[in-house]
């Protein structure tokens, strides 16, 4: 009993992590059945973008909204007028401060404090880090800096030997850690922003000694954890399959079951290699069949239903 | 005031134009300037490893400003270039899971010829202008890019040894992209210098008219322009796809600004007919350097990115002085 | 005389890297004085201009106005300082109408309609786009521009060079009064006729130095020759064109045929012959067609009736390149149309070398270096600027458009007004060449705004009134009071005077 | 004259296109109202103001790449310091704002004219060093705007006696149309703006007319600068913040100027076209939102439309020649 349609708002195109985020909203919206139609908004612009995006898909009256955020403040007014039009509003992967807005997120300040904790750790608590973060002025990033300086302020020995904004580009990234490392200097460990393939493959090509790397749940870079001798790692899970949850989230509140809180946060976990439980789970995790940029934590307990070929399809209702 | 006949040039003036009537050296010389500086900031970083990387990632950015250099010489830009390189590197990493690389490789350009075709013709038939034909079929290539990559989400993507061993090896510390990249540069200077096509570019570039009236088919030149220029683009993204190795959906795209700054700070015109690959090449190197050096240094994002720009904005401005014969 | 100059230049120094473009040039200029300023192509007379009217600067030099000294840095404080320049290019903002050209410089526009009408061109709408207007008019409206302001001092860069025999004639006109109601002109002119017509005294450059002043008198014109050219001299005496020389008609089928060409409504019914080793004359007022003739013929533009033929064969153009495969090649009057400025003279040269997709290749250095130097030698090209073309002077950057189909070896030469701003000995140059060129058996169609040429160099005069082919003439009767008729589209014979020509020169040639 | 008629008609053309598109929207969803009428003039302030700030330096020869980062460093400015200000406090930071823009644009033309740079390097270089300052003003997206400032874009103007149309009339359509013309108008009519013209069409024959060339490209910057500024006091008044990086703002503007008719190159054109063209540019956007066509074919389809009518353009043009 199809019904539904659901608008979705996304302003970054191009990058693994946002497409596999709307083939899950897709796979997720055909694995339901509860949605007729899809209607998305997806491109690279700004907040005042997706203000339009939103707007046109009130315009077009959609069901519900869901819509990943370009910043938290700067699209309430459009996200209020949709509440007001009694359209359903789920933010995923960052909050927004529009209060009528149900909001399931990936906790990105947990994110990277979970990451450079054990990070901390494996460097026995001492010794030079490069810090490689995203791209300057971006929400994600700021929020995952807090978690990054908190576990930094827990390890008064670390030292951030170098810091840089790879702006989640894969070339830049590998043409910064290549500079760095040709600068001589000595570090014990990088952490990453998910850019974490190119700085293991640079490290590799340039024979410097290997030290662990924090990245993302990429499948190039578990792929690589998996298999590159003497590489020791962990990858910090991100699901894009977050949008899933957010169409599930969604569909719950349009059926009348509304969730406790306005915010559920999905909580990251961390594989890492260095522990034999942890590479059994790296390796239940790893998917070569996946593109590199795509992170392999496909889906989420409890709130994704559809199944891997669903999702690799990426094919919504209707199509 | 009264005029003796000719006064002695001082040293100064016979300097200037010893460096105006080659513009290579002052180029030559600002590079080195800021190798100096980057040794002073961190000694020791001047070694045969950063020189290797260094040279690694200046030769995809020579290339696509190859590129630009060639279409700005007529008057044009091709901002397409990213967005074909990004498409034969992503085609191609994705085909080679079923293909040989060669067909694999082939396909991947197949693209890149109908981009370069596309912008031809709109250019030179249509008289679009260059930066809005580009600038869209660098859309329309993106669009179709994201449709493809659906289709091949299941079947991962490979870089063949081969490419990887082009993009990133090194042979006695020399890197193997070299053996594309020299070719491909004596190629373009030639072609520039001594043959016929290149002769034409200059003229469509300075004065269209007449370039007709001396026989010249406008868009046959452009078209043959646009098209080499779109598979030298590929070219390059296959080159850059075995450095990355990692294909995303927009592997090449942030070469493309500075691709047009390197083709300008080696002292070609945007205006059409100036300019030459060799100083485009040290352009390359310049921007290359140059990020190189904001990477190292420990400031703030922000005092970065504007120091760039000043340095970007310094570097040419020398340079014109310096050639500038008056 | 005891008047101060009311403009007084000395000592005048400009060095464009190796080219000394100026070495010591002084200038002159008494009030209600018309001043010829003379030299050879590259003397250096364009370049002074500029520094009068601030366009450049000096290197060295001092300029008096009215016994001050004046800083004048840009054409605005020129134009403050009472000198008002037409340069040797037109000067209107390309994608402005005139109206707005006016409002721009601060031209009142009654005084400028009126000076328009008075230079001869009575329906010009000021609404009109400058790009779309014609060279010859663009040049007028700069003049009438200039004259608007009634400026102290109005400097002219080879004004009537671009112009049709009328309007020329008008434009002395205008200025020969300049003179009388105590304004000073600086007029830059190749034309001697034009010279000893209006002028009063004459300074004359050499290779970027003034080599003397001359008052104006009969006789001068030899002098200023020899002063002019200098060493030069022995090269450019003058070997009238004799009958000896005349094409042999013997050949049957001609090297060009046209019949009933029309051009919009510009050209209608065009038929003649270009046989092969002839020179044929083209000789029209402002706008009667020629433009739209040359433009047909070398394959720019489409005619929509008519026929051409080639050798016999009939052809139709749809690009230059097809006429220039047909052996037909199009040297345009204005010469920014067929240059490419920025490159060298050699690439200019060689540019159709390689425009078939065939010799898009390798380029043989040798062989092409070779045949562009021989044809630099015969055109006696000035090379000293050769690394861009846009550093000539502008009678060199003239000879270049031509070097290049000599260096083709182009079967048919389409002149539209080759010898525009050329100086006397490169003249002479360009006679002797287009005749040789005949004695190859090439065939040459040579418009010229300048009537005297006619007798020199050609075989047959085709007169072109209202867009249709009014009279041919066989050289021997194209005198120029003649031809003046004809160009009105009066018929043979008729006896009226016509223009400021008829009147200078009361010679017994020119009046039967 | 004909090329009078051929440029007004382009615009007239972009205008009818405008027209038949929002039947179109009309036919898509039947709903289609006033309100969404709203969103789409407050969908386009930001961009039309990116345009005009393109458009002034297009016309006097130049190109502008750093109307983002302008656009965003005004924006972060403004939200920054309004960020925990009162509301009067606005009343200041606007006109610094805007000063700042115009102060900003005028540096971008004097490094033009004092290094010779060509214009598209200067203000690539200016686009980091703005984008950079931005940064600096702001590391993430944040600040606040004066609830006042806010409201001048939302909702409509009231017309006693006419609601019907004053539905139809928003704020934000006011706003610009005013700041616009306020512009534009008096620059049109002066000699300041014939200069502008002039400097585009050419620059030798300018200077040789008397035009103080260097003067009136400044000041062309300048006001591209202050266009800038208002652009990225849009953006703040729409989104409620400030964000450091720019939007896709650069070459949108580039694309609109060209669809509306003016010659990169300099010399021709006028506002009018490039504005209708930024409206037309977001009418089809909703509607592709609207007819929930796939996301990754839209950006085929943008480019397409783009492409197609810049060459039907060049179609018209070369028809009209024959
Ligand atoms: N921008 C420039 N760069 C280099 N050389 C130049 C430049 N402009 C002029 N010259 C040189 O200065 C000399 C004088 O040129 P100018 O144009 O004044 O000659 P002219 O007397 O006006 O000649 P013409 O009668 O052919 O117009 C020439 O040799 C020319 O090549
Ligand atoms: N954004 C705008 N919104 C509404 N009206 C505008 C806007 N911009 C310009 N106009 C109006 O349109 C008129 C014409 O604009 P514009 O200057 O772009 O045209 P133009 O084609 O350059 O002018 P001309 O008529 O001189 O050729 C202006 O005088 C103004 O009244
Ligand atoms: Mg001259
Ligand atoms: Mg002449």
């Amino acid at each position: 009993e199809a019904k539904y349609t659901i608008g979705i708002s996304n302003t970054v195109q191009g990058n693994g992590w946002r497409e596999e985020m709307i083939c899950a909203m897709k796979a997720q919206a055909l694995a339901s059945g509860e949605v007729t139609k899809l209607n998305i908004a997806h491109r690279n612009t700004d907040a005042a973008g997706q203000l339009e995006d939103i707007r046109n898909l009130i315009s077009a009256k959609v069901n519900a909204i869901v819509v990943n955020p370009a910043d938290p403040a700067g699209i309430k007014s459009a996200l209020e007028e949709a509440t007001k039009a009694g359209i359903v509003v789920v933010a995923v992967d960052q909050a927004v401060t529009e209060p009528s807005a149900y909001i399931i997120s990936n906790n990105q300040e947990q994110y990277a404090y979970l990451g450079a904790k054990w990070l901390f750790q494996q460097m026995g608590g001492k010794g030079d880090v490069v810090y490689m973060r995203g791209a300057a002025g971006a929400s994600a990033d700021s929020d995952r800096d807090k978690g990054f300086k908190k576990a930094l302020a827990e390890f008064p020995d670390v030292k951030v030997v170098h810091e840089v904004f790879t702006g989640w580009q894969q070339d830049q990234g590998k043409q910064q850690i290549l500079d760095f490392i040709a600068t001589g200097s000595p570090f014990n460990g990088i952490w990453t922003s998910g850019i974490d393939n190119v700085i293991v493959d640079a490290l590799v090509e340039s024979q410097t000694p290997l030290v662990p790397v924090v990245g993302a749940d990429n499948a190039g870079f578990v792929g690589q954890l998996n298999s590159v001798e003497g590489l020791v790692g962990a990858a910090v899970t991100n699901p894009g399959s977050i949008g899933g949850a957010g169409v599930t989230l969604a569909l719950q509140i349009l059926n009348g079951k509304k969730p406790a809180e306005q915010t559920v946060l999905v909580e990251p976990q961390l594989w890492e290699n260095a522990t034999e439980e942890g590479k059994a789970k790296l390796k239940g995790a790893a998917d070569p069949s996946l593109s590199p940029e795509w992170p392999v934590s496909i889906s989420i307990p409890d709130w994704t239903t559809y199944t891997k070929d669903q999702i690799i399809a990426c094919k919504g209702p209707g199509e | 005031m009264s005029i003796s006949a000719i006064q002695p040039v001082p040293f100064g003036r016979r300097l200037k134009r010893f460096m105006a009537d080659r513009p290579l050296i002052p180029l030559i010389i600002l590079l080195v300037m800021l190798v100096v500086i980057l040794q002073v900031l961190r000694p020791g970083i001047v070694n045969e490893r950063w020189l290797a990387n260094t040279v690694k990632f200046a030769i995809p950015l020579a290339i696509l400003a190859g590129c630009q250099t060639m279409t700005m010489l007529t008057g044009g830009i091709d901002l397409s270039v990213g967005t074909v390189a990004t498409m034969s590197a992503f085609i191609m990493a994705t085909q080679v899971v079923n293909h040989d690389p060669a067909v694999a490789i082939l396909i991947a350009l197949v693209p890149a010829v109908l981009i370069g075709l596309v912008n031809g013709i709109g250019v030179g038939v249509f008289r679009v202008h260059p930066l809005i034909m580009t600038l869209g079929t660098s859309l329309i290539g993106t669009g179709c890019l994201q449709v493809y990559q659906r289709t091949v989400i299941a079947s991962g993507a490979k870089i063949p040894p081969f490419l990887a061993w082009l993009g990133t090896g090194l042979t006695y510390g020399v890197p193997n992209a070299l053996l594309l990249f020299v070719p491909i540069a004596v190629l373009i200077v030639f072609t520039l210098n001594r043959t016929g096509f290149g002769r034409l570019l200059y003229a469509v570039g300075d004065n269209e008219g007449a370039a007709r009236l001396s026989g010249v088919r406008y868009w046959q030149v452009i078209t043959a322009l646009y098209v080499i220029s779109s598979v030298l683009a590929g070219i390059t993204g296959l080159l850059y796809i075995g450095l990355i190795k990692a294909p995303s959906l927009s592997l090449a795209e942030p070469l493309v600004l500075p691709s047009v700054a390197a083709a300008v700070i080696g002292g070609t015109s945007i205006f059409g007919g100036r300019g030459g690959y060799t100083g485009t090449i040290i352009g390359a190197l310049i921007l290359t350097v140059l990020t190189t050096l904001l990477t190292i240094l420990q400031m703030p994002e922000g005092a970065r990115r504007i120091l760039f720009g000043l340095i970007v904005l310094f570097v040419t401005a020398a340079y014109l002085r310096i050639i500038e014969d008056r | 005389m005891t008047t101060n100059p009311l403009l007084d230049a000395t000592g005048v120094v400009k060095t464009y890297g190796a080219v000394v473009a100026l070495r010591n040039a002084s200038l002159s200029v008494l009030p209600g004085e018309v001043h010829a300023l003379m030299g050879a192509n590259g003397a250096g007379k364009s370049t002074l201009v500029k520094i009068l009217t601030g366009a450049i600067r000096a290197d060295a030099g001092h300029i008096l106005i009215r016994g001050e000294a004046r800083d004048v840095r840009s054409p605005a404080d020129a134009r403050r300082a009472g000198l008002l320049p037409v340069y040797q290019e037109p000067s209107l903002i390309p994608d402005l109408d005139v109206a707005s050209n006016l409002r721009l410089t601060g031209t009142p526009v009654e005084p400028f309609r009126a000076w328009v009408r008075e230079l001869g061109i009575p329906d010009l709408d000021i609404r009109d786009i400058a790009r779309d207007i014609p060279l010859a008019v663009l040049r007028v409206l700069d003049l009438a521009r200039a004259l608007a302001v009634e400026p102290d001092v109005l400097l002219l860069d080879e004004m009537t060079a671009a112009l049709p025999a009328n309007l020329a004639e008008k434009v002395l006109e205008v200025v020969r009064r300049q003179g009388d109601s105590g304004r000073s002109v600086i007029f830059i002119s190749h034309r001697f006729v034009e010279i000893s017509a209006l002028c009063d005294r004459a300074t004359v450059l050499r290779d970027g130095e003034t080599v003397g002043v001359v008052d104006i008198e009969p006789g001068v014109e030899e002098r200023i020759v020899e002063m002019m050219l200098g060493a030069r001299i022995e090269k450019t005496r003058v070997t009238s064109r004799q009958a000896s020389q005349a094409a042999s008609p013997g050949d049957s089928r001609p090297r060009l045929g046209v019949a009933n060409l029309r051009v919009g409504t510009k050209l209608n019914d065009v038929s003649f012959d270009l046989a092969n080793g002839e020179v044929a004359g083209v000789v029209a007022l402002e706008g009667q067609g020629q433009d739209e003739l040359f433009a047909a013929l070398a394959g720019s533009i489409r005619p929509s009736g008519g026929t051409i033929e080639v050798d016999g064969q009939p052809v139709r153009f749809a690009h230059p390149a097809d006429a220039i495969r047909a052996g037909i090649a199009y040297v345009p009057g204005d010469r920014t149309e067929a240059l490419t400025m920025q490159r060298s003279v050699r690439e200019n040269i060689a540019l159709p070398f390689s425009a078939a997709l065939r010799n898009w290749g390798p380029i043989n250095m040798r062989q092409e270096g070779s045949r562009v130097v021989s044809a630099i030698e015969r055109l006696q090209i000035d090379t000293r600027a050769q690394r861009e073309v846009q550093r000539l002077s502008g009678g060199n950057q003239q000879k270049v458009t031509i070097a290049r189909w000599i260096a083709a070896e182009a079967q048919t030469v389409l002149c539209f007004d080759p010898t525009r701003g050329i100086d006397v000995g490169t003249k002479q140059e360009i006679y002797k060449l287009l005749r040789e060129l005949a004695d190859q058996g090439k065939s040459v169609l040579f418009y010229t705004s300048e009537l005297e040429e006619v007798q020199r160099v050609c075989d047959r005069v085709i007169v072109i009134f209202g867009g249709r082919v009014v009279d041919v003439f066989p050289v021997e009767l194209a005198d120029e009071p003649a031809l003046m008729r004809a160009a009105y589209g009066l018929p043979r014979g008729a006896k009226e005077d016509v223009g400021i020509l008829a009147d200078i020169h009361s010679s017994p040639v020119a009046k039967p | 004259m004909t090329r009078l008629v051929r440029r007004q008609g382009w615009v007239a053309g972009l205008l009818v296109l405008f027209v038949v598109l929002l039947v179109i929207t009309r036919l898509i969803q039947p709903g289609y109202g006033s309100g969404d009428f709203g969103s789409l003039v407050r969908a386009v302030l930001p961009y039309a103001f990116a345009v005009a700030a393109q458009t002034i330096v297009v016309i006097a020869g130049g190109i502008d790449l750093s109307v983002g980062a302008m656009m965003a460093l005004t924006s972060v400015t403004a939200a920054s310091m309004m960020d925990g200000a009162s509301e009067e406090y606005a009343l200041f930071v606007v006109p610094f704002v805007l000063a700042m823009g115009l102060v900003l644009g005028a540096v971008n033309g004097m490094l033009i004219v004092v290094t010779r740079v060509p214009d598209i390097v200067v203000t690539l270089a200016t686009l980091f060093v703005l984008q950079g300052a931005a940064l600096l003003v702001l590391g993430a997206p944040g600040g606040a705007v004066a609830e006042w400032l806010r409201a001048t874009i939302i909702g409509t103007v009231p017309i006693p006696g006419l609601p019907g149309i004053s539905a139809w009339i928003p704020k934000a359509l006011v706003l610009l149309v005013v700041c616009l013309c306020i512009i534009w108008i008096p620059l049109k009519r002066s000699k300041l703006g014939l200069s502008i013209y002039a400097i585009g069409s050419s620059e030798l024959a300018a200077f040789r007319s008397g035009v103080p060339v260097a003067r009136t490209k400044i000041i062309a910057y300048a006001l591209s600068g202050l266009f800038g500024a208002m652009g990225g006091l849009a953006l703040t008044m729409s989104t409620g913040i400030g964000a450091p990086i720019p939007g896709p703002y650069l070459l949108a503007s580039v694309a609109a100027v060209v669809l509306g008719g003016v010659a990169l190159g300099g010399g021709k054109g006028g506002l009018l076209g490039p504005i209708v063209a930024v409206f037309v540019l977001r009418l089809v956007r909703t509607d592709l939102t609207l007819l929930a066509i796939d996301p990754n074919v839209t950006a085929i389809i943008e480019g397409a439309i783009m492409v197609a009518v810049v060459m039907f353009g060049a179609f018209i043009t070369m028809r009209g020649r024959q």
